[in-house]
């Protein structure tokens, strides 16, 4: 730090404000220590216990990784959709949740209407084609230049229209994902290891070799074909892009489509854990810590991120959730996202930011 | 380490005006790997026209975010009104009287150009939170004294008739005009100006002139100023400082500068 | 014709810094006024004040309160229902201790309590800008929605976790409570909110509102102005979670009635104020109560409103045409106008000087 | 301009007929029932079927019957989405149309209502849901809450662990887990539950769910399987049950120690868990399939002539049938009403009376074509609620069957936390209204 000199700042100690909060934390810490330190205390609780019970049952520890492990993967797969779009769009879409939801329930949906399983899939890519269209045309193209804020607001738009959308024609009620149509395995590996057992999901494990697989077709695709390439230089400056005719709508619908695909097979795996309803859209905003975790526009950084996050909240709700009635899950990732922020604003994986006037 | 300011020849430059108002020694700036001011020193003096030239990457506008704590350099000690400062912050600055424009205008564009003006005057309002709420007795009073001041900066910079319009969609040298109205506002002891003419034609750099000497004429404010319009600065400054890829190369009157053969031979590009 | 500026000069700095400096929209003003506190409930029956005008009127004050922070200040966040949650649980535990005090004085009161968290949860913004800052204050949003259910002190231990308004009164006409009328509550409200809006309006026009606008424009600049930009957001974030908190309060204490109100500070509510702010207009106050009647009650309106007017649409149908509706109109409203509803009101303005001959 | 002048012609239109054409509705030989409903999000799996089934009933009363003794139900549903706020609109549309009983269909929205209806004096029917306090008559006398709590059926999940464990006194040392929304709703159980701990000692450990992350359960059931208890009680909704039965499954609960609230027993949140969700259980006090003379009569009058929003296979499902259950209690009370009042167009307070000298016995049952079809009930002025047996149902592999004999609640473990609850409720709601009606007989 001392190496490079930026904007004064962001010193937190030097602030009065800080100061005093960190004081009065420290202050309340050490009373907490001088009055818990005999092993049946708080901070015997806190500090000591969780350990005695990960080494006492590795078991339950491994399937606690293991679980963090796969909805980080599912967090990751929706930051993916979202990276894509936000580096070569520049919007925050905050419609990517949904799009996984409406995917899911475009095929699920053509399935019950009595088409064949696969066929639904490739109609639903079609369907997810043309709501990359119609965005790009409806609502991209008019908005163009605007400030983000307002793009912003715009996905909102696209949520709550896609939202009364798909209700409205595949019904609201929660719908089972087809797995065993779409030959995805069913049942469980159960291992009896270390003492006890870990129980792995086939279709876990599928959703882990399959975004595996997505991601790095991914990066074949944005390194070595000529739309890939395009869609980089897009990334890096839209006007240079522009300026060796690159067309920016034609990015455009390719980089929301993939985000559809991206949204699709997320949905096919996030589907197949629970259900497929629109109350997957709250467990979708679990993608925001991820990407200030992993930076917008970063896709190594959506996957790590993503992988910290699922495994972080697991661990952090089954070992110390109990301490304060349990339920931390629903806002540790934020928690662990804005710890990681305060020492990296810009994120694990973002540039160095220096401000220049 | 002398602090004494001389010019290349050795020659220490003679006081112009006044006492020492800010000393620069020996100040290095570092972004990661790059310099981009190495052990630069000199000094401006109270009341008077300070220029600071230099082609292009020289470091001018960095060593005036030094001076108004924008960056802190790694090395080297800043003395502002006697004080010595290892780390100061922008509002610090203001506060002892620093005030400054930029090189690429940046004024508060969903503004007025009157809202603008009075942001200046921020530091000089008292009025606490439960007033402002209200809006009546003394914090109305305070405002309209603060207007009165701020409408005669308007009267100086010949700028009534944009007075309520939003900044961002003014042309570019009333924009210029209204950030030196802001900094102005500020009542500064030291004014920093960052190319203001930069990017204006002939009669709005000859307008901008007069009103830089105007202020320092009439408010006896000392101005350190930017400028790449080797005329203008010839002059309007008593003195000029002369950086190259971060290097002090000439300190002296505008005359003793233009005949340096350091600078001749930056200006010109001949091979060092 | 009627709606010129022509012939009114200004003598006075005074007169030229009100608020409304023309004549016309004065009296538009005390026209609003007079409508809203004699025509509406004279005219409005029960059911319109209770489900249109009472949601409005809370829901404005907190999209005014996040415009504060938003709109003035450039800062988004994402938790404003949470903070109207530390408004409502405050104003709850409030009555419990001091049921003496007045209830009005106590949902001001609570306000503070939201500011002091509000603050809290904003020191990240020294540090995080923009849709980051966006993000970290979703962790205020599920932080504080998890605390109000998992806190039984917060619901004074009650088994179902619910909160009850206590029967409050005001010169003997009870105000909180079931057998407050609509009608009073509705005075209540529309009282709170005119003053409210009159400190605002107030706040942003002076000194702190520049600074505030300053740091949204160019906080480099702000800077070097000497403002300091850690207090101007945490005051921001202060006096905007202060109107979210009174907003909250009365969103239990004046309309819901009590029940279950955690639930109710959900992240679709943050979302929604959110909404009414932009499609409003970032950083008008007219614009938030445009925003908050298009967002708030065009849905009730739509859903009520049209099966009245004899369309055929009825229970998940209705719900499933406003959602598109709603989702259709607001990307509309930003290809027409991405400053918000208030700039379609100034243009109003605009064509309403040069009418009826507009060249 | 020309666009925004027409949406703001149609903004205005809209908005004056809402506020006037809420107009009470008034026909000669009508009543109006409103209905709450939940076609749309997270918890309109389980909103639809319950919307269809009352729906249906009404319907099929109206068309076989001509109505109740000749008067038309008008049955309008106003969608909340299970959303407070939208319920507080519907309660206030159903208040301004002169409904004559309330239907709040979910807890949050009864919570919020029950206040004001003791102003309004409207009747609020909120079925085996709600306030479990509200089963106290005196203080809640607009409340009706048949056929039991959630206290009660807290108490029948008892019984039925004691039952298979072979006695109460088994019950020690065993371990009872309690998975739950974590709202109002979840959260009813837990009084009662902790004080049969208490008293039969055995352990209960709470797992509550967030509605955020109702599909989301995965740290959850680890907690589970690292507490192992002997016997887990569902008190879920929505899109939360069809995951507590998958990760039920998944992480090797035996499934048949996982018993449901009556809510938890749709046939989707079962259907969810595959074939190895056989011998998933749930509390009930309906029946579900089609072989009893009233789900007859509506397929015949109602499903066959297109009229329900139902497809055909689902009617008779076990939520289907409950909201048929729930709208035989509207029109039985209709008919009391008119035979106390003599009156035949009924208004809120008659209804009232008629919810309160509510007797719903086996041999009416029969009479209505419902013999097994669902429990008896008997209201009473101070028993809102009749804490009526139900029975234990079970999930076998594609529909619901009778897994248990008829269960009778713990009454005397229930009915004196009651009493307190309903005292704490009144002190607590300052200004709470004494009683001023008078007692029905039941009849």
């Amino acid at each position: 730090m001392s190496e490079v000199a930026t904007r004064p700042a962001p010193n937190l100690l030097s602030n009065g404000w800080i100061k005093t909060g960190l004081i009065l934390i420290g202050v309340v810490l050490a009373a907490i220590v001088g009055a818990q330190l005999d092993s049946s205390g708080t901070l015997h609780k806190v500090l000591i216990d969780p350990f005695q019970q990960m080494v006492s049952a590795p078991d339950l520890l491994v399937q606690t990784v293991w679980e963090g492990l796969v909805s980080g993967v599912l967090y990751a797969l929706i930051a993916l959709g979202f990276v894509l779009i936000f580096k070569a769009s520049g919007v925050f879409n905050f419609a990517q949740g949904i799009m996984v939801v409406f995917a899911a329930l475009t095929l699920v949906g053509l399935h019950e209407k009595g088409v064949p399983a696969f066929l639904a899939v490739i109609l639903t890519l079609g369907v997810m084609f043309l709501l990359a269209l119609t965005i790009e045309r409806v609502v991209l193209r008019p908005l163009v230049n605007q400030p983000d804020i307002i793009l912003f607001m715009a996905t909102f738009g696209i949520t709550y229209f896609l939202i009364g959308f798909g209700e409205a024609v595949f019904g609201g009620n929660p719908k089972q994902m087809i797995t065993s149509e779409l030959y995805l395995p069913k049942g469980a590996i159960d291992a009896k290891i270390l003492g006890g057992f870990v129980s792995f999901q086939k279709i876990d494990i599928a959703a882990a070799i399959i975004a595996s697989i997505m991601i790095a077709a991914l990066a074949v695709f944005f390194q070595y074909t000529r739309i890939g390439r395009a869609l980089r230089a897009v990334a890096d400056s839209h006007k240079a892009a522009l300026s060796v005719g690159i067309s920016l709508n034609q990015i455009w619908v390719i980089v929301w489509f993939t985000a559809g695909i991206v949204a699709l097979i997320t949905g096919i795996m996030w589907g197949a854990r629970s259900d497929v309803s629109f109350a997957l859209e709250i467990v979708a905003l679990k993608a925001l810590p991820v990407l200030i975790l992993g930076g917008f526009t970063s896709i190594p950084g959506a996957i790590v991120g993503g992988l910290i996050i699922g495994i972080g909240e697991k661990l952090g709700e089954f070992y110390w959730g109990p301490l304060i009635g349990g339920g931390i899950e629903s806002w540790l990732a934020y928690f662990i996202a804005l710890g990681f922020l305060l020492f990296r604003p810009q994120g694990l994986f973002g540039d160095k930011i220096i401000e220049r006037i | 380490m002398n602090a004494e300011p001389m010019n290349l020849t050795g020659t220490p430059i003679p006081a112009k005006k006044g006492e020492i108002l800010l000393s620069v020694e020996n100040v290095s700036l570092r972004f990661g790997g790059v310099k981009a001011i190495s052990g630069v020193s000199f000094d401006i003096r109270k009341g008077e026209v300070r220029a600071i030239i230099g082609p292009n990457g020289a470091g001018k506008t960095s060593m005036l975010n030094c001076i108004n704590g924008f960056y802190h350099p790694q090395e080297g000690q800043i003395t502002y009104k006697g004080v010595r400062r290892a780390r100061m912050k922008p509002h610090q600055a203001a506060a002892a009287g620093i005030a400054r424009t930029f090189q690429n205008v940046a004024l508060f564009k969903g503004m007025s150009t009157l809202d603008n003006i009075m942001t200046g005057r921020t530091l000089k309002m008292r009025r606490g939170f439960f007033w402002q709420a209200l809006r009546q007795g003394p914090a109305m009073a305070e405002e309209i004294e603060h207007r009165k001041v701020v409408e005669d900066i308007i009267d100086f910079l010949q700028i009534e008739h944009i007075r309520k319009l939003p900044v961002g969609k003014l042309p570019y040298g009333l924009q210029k005009r209204v950030e030196l109205g802001r900094a102005l506002a500020m009542e500064p002891e030291l004014l920093l100006l960052d190319e203001p003419m930069a990017g204006m034609n002939l009669e709005e750099k000859e307008d901008m002139c007069r009103f830089i000497l105007d202020v320092n004429n009439q408010f006896g404010t000392t101005i350190a100023l930017i400028e790449h319009d080797m005329g203008v600065v010839m002059d309007l400054s008593d003195r000029v400082v002369v950086l190259e890829y971060g290097r002090k190369i000439a300190d002296g009157t505008p005359d003793e500068v233009k005949q340096d053969q350091k600078v001749i031979d930056a200006y010109l590009g001949v091979a060092h | 014709m009627f709606y010129r500026e022509a012939g009114q000069y200004k003598s006075t700095y005074a007169a030229d810094m009100a608020v409304f400096p023309l004549r016309q929209d004065r009296i538009g003003i005390a026209v609003i006024l007079a409508i809203a506190f004699i025509g509406i409930p004279m005219i409005g029956n029960d059911f319109f004040i209770a489900t249109v005008m009472i949601p409005f009127l809370v829901f404005s004050l907190a999209a005014i309160g996040l415009n504060i922070l938003t709109g003035y200040t450039g800062l988004i966040s994402l938790g404003t229902a949470a903070f109207m949650g530390v408004g409502a649980y405050a104003c709850y535990k409030l009555t419990t201790f001091f049921p003496g005090v007045n209830i009005i004085v106590l949902i001001l009161i609570s306000g503070l309590f939201s500011a002091a968290i509000g603050v809290l949860f904003g020191l990240p913004s020294l540090r995080i800008k923009g849709f980051y800052l966006a993000v970290a204050t979703l962790a205020a949003q599920f932080f504080l929605q998890w605390a109000f259910v998992r806190v039984p002190w917060l619901f004074n231990y009650n088994a179902s976790g619910a909160i009850e308004v206590p029967l409050r009164s005001l010169f003997g006409i009870p105000i909180t409570g079931a057998s407050a009328s609509a009608e009073t509550r509705y005075f209540v409200c529309l009282g709170l909110v005119v003053v409210l809006t009159w400190f605002a309006s107030n706040l942003v026009h002076g000194r702190l509102g520049r600074s505030w606008m300053a740091v949204r424009d160019m906080d480099i600049a702000a800077e070097l102005m000497g403002i300091k930009l850690l207090n101007a957001k945490l005051l921001a974030f202060a006096v905007s979670s202060f109107y979210a908190g009174v907003a909250g309060a009365m969103m239990i204490f004046l309309w819901y009635g009590g029940g279950e109100a955690a639930d109710v500070f959900n992240i679709r509510l943050s979302f929604n104020i959110l909404f009414m702010v932009i499609i409003g207009g970032l950083g008008s106050l007219i614009g938030s109560f445009f925003g908050a009647a298009f967002i708030a009650s065009l849905p009730t309106i739509l859903k009520f409103g049209l099966p009245a007017l004899g369309v055929p649409l009825s229970g998940a149908a209705a719900e499933h045409v406003t959602f598109m509706l709603v989702g259709a109109l607001i990307i509309i409203f930003l290809i027409v106008e991405p400053h918000g509803l208030a700039r379609l009101w100034q243009i109003t303005k605009q064509k309403l000087r040069t009418w009826p001959f507009p060249y | 301009m020309k666009q925004t002048g027409l949406m703001k012609g149609a903004a205005l239109g809209a908005l004056l007929a809402a506020g006037a054409a809420i107009a009470p509705v008034a026909a000669q030989d009508s009543v109006y029932f409103a209905n709450n409903a939940y076609r749309t999000g997270p918890f309109s799996g389980s909103g639809i079927p319950i919307g269809d089934g009352m729906r249906d009933y009404i319907a099929m009363i109206n068309e076989r019957d001509g109505g109740v003794n000749g008067v038309k139900v008008i049955y309008e549903e106003c969608e909340t989405g299970y959303d407070t706020k939208k319920s507080i609109e519907c309660y206030e549309q159903a208040k301004s149309k002169n409904t004559i009983v309330y239907s709040p269909w979910s807890t949050g929205a009864t919570l919020a209502a029950i206040p004001r209806a003791h102003i309004d004096k409207i009747p609020i029917l909120s079925m085996a849901y709600g306030l479990s306090a509200s089963a106290e008559g005196s203080t809640f006398p607009w409340v009706f809450i048949p056929p039991f709590t959630y206290w009660d059926g807290a108490s029948v999940m008892v019984k039925h662990m004691a039952n298979e464990l072979g006695g109460m006194d088994k019950l020690k040392g065993k371990k009872l887990g309690l998975i739950h929304l974590d709202a109002p709703f979840g959260k009813e159980p837990i009084p009662v539950l902790e004080n049969l701990a208490k008293k039969y000692g055995f352990e209960l450990k709470l797992y509550p769910v967030a509605a955020a992350d109702m599909q989301n359960q995965g740290s959850l059931w680890l907690s589970i399987r690292r507490d192992r208890p002997d016997y887990l009680y569902n008190q879920g909704w929505g899109a939360m049950n069809p995951t507590a039965v998958k990760e039920a499954i998944k992480n090797g609960f035996p499934i048949n120690k996982l018993v449901g609230v009556w809510w938890a027993g749709g046939d989707d949140d079962a259907r969810a868990g595959g074939a190895e969700a056989k011998g998933y259980k749930s509390l009930n006090f309906n029946a579900a399939g089609t072989n009893f003379p009233v789900i007859q009569d509506i397929i015949k009058h109602v499903v066959d002539k297109g009229k329900s929003l139902a497809p055909k296979e689902k009617v008779g499902e076990n939520l289907y049938n409950r909201g048929v259950y729930n709208s035989m209690l509207v029109v039985e009370a209709i008919r009391n009403a008119q035979k106390l009042t003599g009156k035949k167009v009924v208004n809120a307070e008659d209804m009232r009376r008629g919810l309160e000298g509510l007797n719903i016995t086996e041999a009416r049952l029969k009479e209505i074509g419902m013999e097994g079809f669902g429990t008896p009930s008997t209201i009473s002025c101070s028993d809102h609620s009749g804490h009526s047996k139900m029975y234990v149902a079970e999930w076998d592999g594609t529909k619901w069957t009778k897994g248990s004999d008829w269960i009778e609640p713990l009454k005397d473990e229930v009915r004196p936390l009651i009493e307190a609850a309903a005292k704490d409720y009144a002190e607590k709601n300052a200004g709470w209204p004494k009683r001023t009606e008078s007692c029905e007989k039941s009849s």
